[in-house]
């Protein structure tokens, strides 16, 4: 109470408590804990399947948890619809995007929080500002549209999912949500993706980053959580693993390592895909030796 | 203020109904099957004059319907495994429906015919039939047109491909003397049916009379006639509350009336008299309950017992 | 009209774009291709039916299409939001049977009546999007159950009430003059006497049309029609929407059935059967799509405009009447191969 | 089910499974909710009316729900492909007027109308599909085109050829006795008379299911419904699909037609206007996705149970006829919201 | 005509030349050749929006090009359905997976090349075979399913992308055709997949294969073709390019570069994202000097 210089606890932005999730008989996600706090990122790294959107989605408000608690600045919360958390200043990329095919991309960029004018006693879109923000947010990530105006489902996956991203960006005020954001990208867009995560990051966002690219994930996160099958394998921050370690427990390196014996083991076809695999082993960073837990 | 100083049910005076004693035989059930269309109100009358005589009779009414004759078959068919005690059907339809009225009467089921089936009732081998001949109701409509000196009719007929509508204006087409034409609306729709009727004025400006199947058909077409400004003159096939006024105000020329009170109160109470006292009405020819004709003569005799709702 | 953009970069045209007529992009509008169907039926009729030709038979004409039209502007929004209203037909006469009988068994004056029957029906509308919200069972049959329930409620209560199928006469009722003003007057305009719910017409497609492209709540209907789980996941109110979807469709019922009390002073407990399915064919014809999310209020008009023309104008042009509805399938399904065709073909070159 | 694969790896539960009871299993097959709802209306009416306990009763409304259920089962493959067919109801009176009409013309035996009458429908389905998928118009709208045109049709050709709106009696043209063996046809079994409809559907049924699960056609009736794009793209001949899903329902439509000819005798060219929705209704209820890729021939049966029950129900509980559809109409409801809580309880046990 | 050992021209399994297609007023790619040689895997590489799928579907039968021709063993054809692709052995994985939701996975592994046995007369599917197939198939790519009965619409977006390769690797038989196959993939199921296209090779079939990864492309291509705004900006075999000059061209190296300069020049956090990014670029193997073109 007098003079302690150390800085009070810190209550994280975001934080779940042992949650789980099932979606009928279908065990998706058991005992996950996390914690995101304001001016960091959190990587969520995982297999196909492991439970990482599931478990953006309880964050998101698009699900709850069948059991666990969920907090927000330290208020348990229970989210009816990702509404309730987007007020809160939580705003979601998710993996299949959220989009309406039909609409423009404007109206896509600004659907449920459009933008509106006063008109004498009645509000009216501002569609001359949309139009203009939308050309503009997304020729910053390097996607020139040739009309604003084209139906979102005629464009190609990767610029939908630019504009997925680019609206998540544009309205996220506390934390924002990537689901593997750089899966449809070019390597610019996915080098634009980044530097917007830093640029969240230094605003002092809290950012959740799933994606399948230790590439990606390692320069960015600051935190490491690992899925397997629905539950939670390994929780880092950053100075507890490198980055090789990280690769390799994203890979299954030891599994990995496996499959390339076997591969050389095979006849030429087989020596030959063992080739391509030993250098994107390689390229992980996995030695050959099975590698050390954290 | 929120109440209104005219009009309303305050206006309303406490018409009576018919109303009798009860008779003393024991409790029976009786069906009524009919084809008619519910919330249409011929057939409500029709209802009101079989509960009159359940009333009066001791009996327990089912009345159910359907226009499609498959379905109407199949409700007779649910009246013979309920095991009433009589059945009172409409045949609209007679192919379809007298096999099963076979069934019942082979079950010991007495059974009268009303309304429709005036040629074939006997041959189904019900007791009696109480309606009106569909023919002979248009025949009386062309024959009234034909004195007025009209020389264009036209039938609206308000649903397609019922052989009771198309017999009456067969009927009309029979004796009329002038021109005929027809013409189909849409009977669920009241300003679709006012426009259409309104649109065949305009079409052939020689009409000068017209003639509707159904007497809420008859207030569309005064609302028609006088908005498209013809001269056209206008008559009538059955009868309702709003109808006297009409003929009061020469708005509507005549009502040709087959009096489904009738129908519906012959109905069940010749079955009770069968049950009761082994009578039989009609000797096997049909019992004509029309056609009646209401005009400026006898509207105001008429007029009241409609207002009640049971004419 | 992206071109708006007030970029510093020159206006130069995108290489990727074609080029693509004034013209070619004016027929790619969803409505337009309805409106060419409208406008070779009504040249059709001009042609073969001499009193088609008149003004006051398009005059008879617009006052049938508005009877229609004014529900399908609101079936049109519901469309667009993904959802059915199949009560809709009936619910029409439910409103008028509530009015007429309020104001007649408690001799109140006619507005009170009227009023009364527009709180049944936004709680009749109500209660149908609740429904569809609350237990994700889809609309149609939902609205499925509420057309059977009230066609039976409309029939049994006006037996309860009036003793007959009908109601009562209520032109002799105060308030009925001005009421019969609003809903069912009509004027002359150059010698054409105009229906009053053309007016209204114009005006509910015109706020629809507002309100569909120049509002957020119209925003909302074109995305909770397209995908509703993705309008969730970004936000939108989708049960909020969709309840007041069917409470506008309610609304405009209610009008409608004020329309026909008031030209017509009684109402049978039996009408509006089918007409649902009148409000549903003008939606679709005027381009709204069935799956939701996309149509306008305008093509719904036009679809409404389409098939009040094809009933009238096969009897203006005095076909055999026996063959009316071959001729009025004939029509509505050249219409809508016309439709496509115009559209199929603006696309192609837009 | 997926337990049988025959690996060497030990049959261990996946940790990722939940417990799940053979009940919750069961109760979450598309049609089960149906089914749930069908016992309980039959219970209520079982407790409510006597004459419903009899087995004479049960035979009737089964022989109600057979004629609403042989058309249903083609509409519910044809949902589940996708697409809709509003001519189905009248297209059953256009095959009993043209065999009825074209034995008695032609003075033919009545299994050459029979054969006319079946080619002509087939022509029909064929038509209502190739318009559909050449034209890429909602099925809604094209066969809303042919449900006119064949109204149209069926009451004008009726009038041209027999001068009257019904057809003539045929029950003495040669053949009409074996045909009415075959189409309209009843039986005894323990004192209750059976209608061979009942075998029919039930037979229809069985085909149909065996169809949807077990053939490599069911397999593309589920996918073209589910994604027509995503079919294409992996090598389903769509349009094929398409056209002769509504060919089976054009078939079916005949096979009721020709029972009503041959139950009745006569047709009346008026008759079938407005089952089209009925059987569209049975196969919803009875758990087939009104937008396609979901549902069972079974549930539509059991969609057509209920509603026949129901229909019947009343009027043996001897209910007041003026709230007849009030009663359907929250019977209907009823068995929906059940049949939902029912899958929802299941799935989420599950 | 006599003892020339030269090898007959091979006709290549497919060729396209001058290939335009548009959409309405959207011209998506114009002028494009390709050809695709047994044994040989092109890769197809490009930014968003470059019309890499639009070339692919017309491969696979989707779409018809506008103008330029499509020979098949070097017959012309144009083909009305992917059906008749599929006929002739291309198999596709579409970027939009083209799976069927409410259907099962297995079904839909299966869906137009169900296998059926023979009852009497009648040929009923072989549900059996078909569930295990699926199952093993899946096991190979690293998804162990719970249970394939699953409708596929409720399967992770990685797990989706899984049963359409494998669906096309098993049934490809002369061309395979895959859109950015490993955008959803986990590192294990990636290097699968390169394993399958190896494998593809040298069983004789032509390898049609689109990423954003050059890590992916590089290894496995042996032609590159490169697409910018629906143009071909490069075409090379690849002892014509290097790696880094091939990661270069895709990353659109100078603009990228250009990027990090202006970063460098911003504030804070715009020097932290110019530092990721220049480890992006570093990564991508683009020197800061412009790079020379092919
Ligand atoms: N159906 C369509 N209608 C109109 N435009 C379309 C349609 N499909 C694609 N386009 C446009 O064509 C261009 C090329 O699309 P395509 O899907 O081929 O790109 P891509 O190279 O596959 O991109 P990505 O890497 O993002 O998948 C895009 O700019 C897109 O907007
Ligand atoms: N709606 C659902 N119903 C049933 N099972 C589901 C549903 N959604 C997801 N699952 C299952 O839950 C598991 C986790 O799915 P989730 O989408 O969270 O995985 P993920 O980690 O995001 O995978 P990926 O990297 O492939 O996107 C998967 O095995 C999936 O099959
Ligand atoms: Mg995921
Ligand atoms: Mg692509």
């Amino acid at each position: 109470m007098t003079t302690t210089t150390e800085a009070p606890a810190k209550t994280p932005l975001v934080r779940l408590t042992a949650c789980d999730k099932s979606y009928g008989n279908i065990i998706a996600l058991g005992g996950i804990s996390l914690e995101v706090d304001a001016g960091e990122v959190t990587c969520v790294l995982g297999d196909n399947g492991a439970g990482k959107s599931t478990l953006i989605k309880i964050i998101a408000g698009l699900h709850k948890p069948s059991h666990g608690s969920y907090e927000v600045d330290g208020v348990p919360v229970t989210f009816d619809s990702p509404r309730e958390a987007l007020e809160r200043g939580i705003a979601t990329v998710y993996q299949d995007l959220a989009v309406v095919p039909l609409m423009p991309v404007w109206r896509n960029f600004f659907l449920g929080n459009e933008v509106r004018k006063r008109l004498g006693p009645v509000r009216r879109l501002d569609i001359d500002f949309m139009r203009k923000t939308t050309k503009k947010e997304l020729l910053d990530m390097g996607i020139d549209l040739r009309d604003v105006d084209q139906p979102i489902g005629t464009l190609s996956g990767g610029e939908r999912q630019c504009v997925a991203i680019s609206r998540a960006v544009y309205f996220g005020a506390k934390v924002l949500i990537l689901d593997e954001p750089t899966a449809a990208l070019g390597v610019k867009q996915s080098g634009v993706v980044l530097k917007y995560i830093v640029q969240a990051r230094e605003r002092g966002l809290g950012v959740i980053f799933i994606t399948h690219n230790p590439h990606h994930a390692y320069p960015v996160g600051d935190r490491f959580l690992l899925l397997k099958r629905g539950k939670a394998i390994g929780y880092y921050s950053k100075d507890e693993i490198t980055r090789d370690e990280l690769t390799a427990q994203m890979a299954g390196g030891a599994e990995l390592d496996e499959l390339h014996h076997e591969l050389q083991r095979g006849g030429k076809a087989a020596a030959e895909a063992a080739h391509v695999l030993e250098e994107e082993v390689q390229e992980l960073g996995i030695t050959h030796e099975p590698t050390a837990g954290s | 203020g929120g109440c209104s100083e005219s009009g309303g049910k305050q206006a309303e005076e406490g018409a009576a109904g018919v109303g009798a004693g009860k008779a003393s035989t024991a409790r029976i059930t009786i069906a009524m099957v009919t084809h008619g269309a519910p919330g249409d109100t011929f057939w409500d009358i029709i209802q009101k004059g079989a509960k009159a005589a359940a009333e009066k009779d001791n009996v327990d009414l089912k009345y159910s319907s359907d226009p499609s004759s498959g379905n109407q078959a199949n409700l007779i068919q649910s009246a013979i495994d309920s095991k009433v005690d009589g059945i009172a059907v409409t045949m609209p339809d007679p192919p379809a429906l007298i096999p099963v009225i076979k069934k019942a009467i082979a079950a010991g089921i007495p059974v009268v015919a009303i309304n429709a089936g005036i040629t074939s009732f006997a041959e189904s081998g019900v007791l009696s039939y109480f309606g009106s001949d569909e023919s002979l109701a248009g025949e009386a409509g062309g024959t009234r047109a034909s004195e007025g000196g009209y020389k264009h009719v036209l039938c609206v007929i308000q649903f397609q491909g019922q052989v009771q509508l198309e017999d009456r204006c067969n009927g009309v087409k029979k004796t009329f003397t002038g021109k005929w034409t027809k013409i189909y609306v849409n009977g669920a729709d009241r300003p679709s049916e006012q426009s259409t009727i309104a649109a065949k004025l305009k079409q052939d400006p020689s009409i000068d009379f017209i003639i509707t199947l159904g007497a809420p058909d008859a207030l569309a077409a005064i609302n028609a006639i006088k908005d498209s400004g013809s001269k056209a003159k206008l008559g009538t096939f059955d009868f309702n509350p709003q109808i006297p006024p009409k003929i009061q105000s020469g708005e509507l020329q005549f009502a040709i009336d087959q009096q489904p009170y009738l129908q519906g109160y012959e109905a069940v109470d010749s079955l009770w008299l069968y049950k009761a006292n082994g009578n039989i009405l009609g000797g096997g020819k049909p019992t004509l309950t029309g056609p009646f004709l209401v005009d400026k003569q006898n509207v105001d005799f008429v007029g009241k017992f409609a207002a009640a709702g049971t004419r | 009209m992206s071109q708006t953009v007030a970029t510093p970069a020159p206006p130069a045209r995108d290489e990727r774009l074609g080029r693509r007529s004034a013209l070619a992009r004016l027929l790619a509008r969803p409505e337009m291709g309805a409106l060419v169907g409208a406008i070779v039926i009504y040249i059709v009729f001009f042609i073969v039916a001499a009193p088609f030709r008149e003004a006051t038979s398009l005059s008879t004409v617009l006052y049938q299409s508005s009877t229609y039209g004014i529900v399908a502007v609101a079936v049109a929004l519901l469309m667009i939001g993904g959802e059915f209203d199949l009560s809709a037909g009936v619910a029409v006469t439910s409103s008028a049977l509530v009015a007429s009988m309020f104001s007649y068994q408690f001799t109140a004056n006619m507005w009170v009546g009227v009023v009364v029957s527009l709180v049944v029906a936004l709680a009749i509308g109500f209660v149908n999007g609740y429904l569809v919200v609350k237990t994700a069972i889809p609309s149609f049959l939902v609205t499925l159950g509420t057309f059977f329930m009230l066609r039976g409620l409309n029939l049994a209560m006006t037996k309860q009430v009036t003793g007959n199928v009908a109601t009562n006469d209520v032109s002799n009722i105060d308030g009925f003059g001005s009421a019969q003003n609003v809903f069912a007057s009509q004027f002359t305009v150059g010698g054409v006497s105009i229906r009053i719910t053309l007016l209204w017409w114009i005006l509910f497609v015109a706020v629809a049309t507002w309100v569909l492209l120049r509002t957020r709540v119209g925003n909302w209907i074109y995305a909770v029609g397209g995908s509703a789980p993705s309008s969730r996941a970004v936000g939108v109110p989708v049960n909020r929407v969709k309840i007041g979807l069917f409470m506008a469709v309610s609304f405009l019922c209610w009008f409608t059935g004020m329309h026909t009390l008031f030209a017509f002073n009684t109402v049978q407990s039996g009408l509006g059967v089918g007409n649902e399915f009148i409000y549903i064919v003008a939606a679709v014809v005027g381009g709204c799509l069935l799956t939701g999310g996309y149509g306008s209020a305008i093509g719904a008009a036009i679809g409404a405009f389409i098939f009040g023309m094809a009933q009238l104008g096969i009897v203006y042009a005095g076909w055999n009447p026996d063959w009316f509805y071959f001729f009025l399938g004939a029509l509505l399904l050249g219409a809508i191969l016309l439709n496509t065709y115009i559209r199929r073909r603006a696309e192609a070159s837009r």
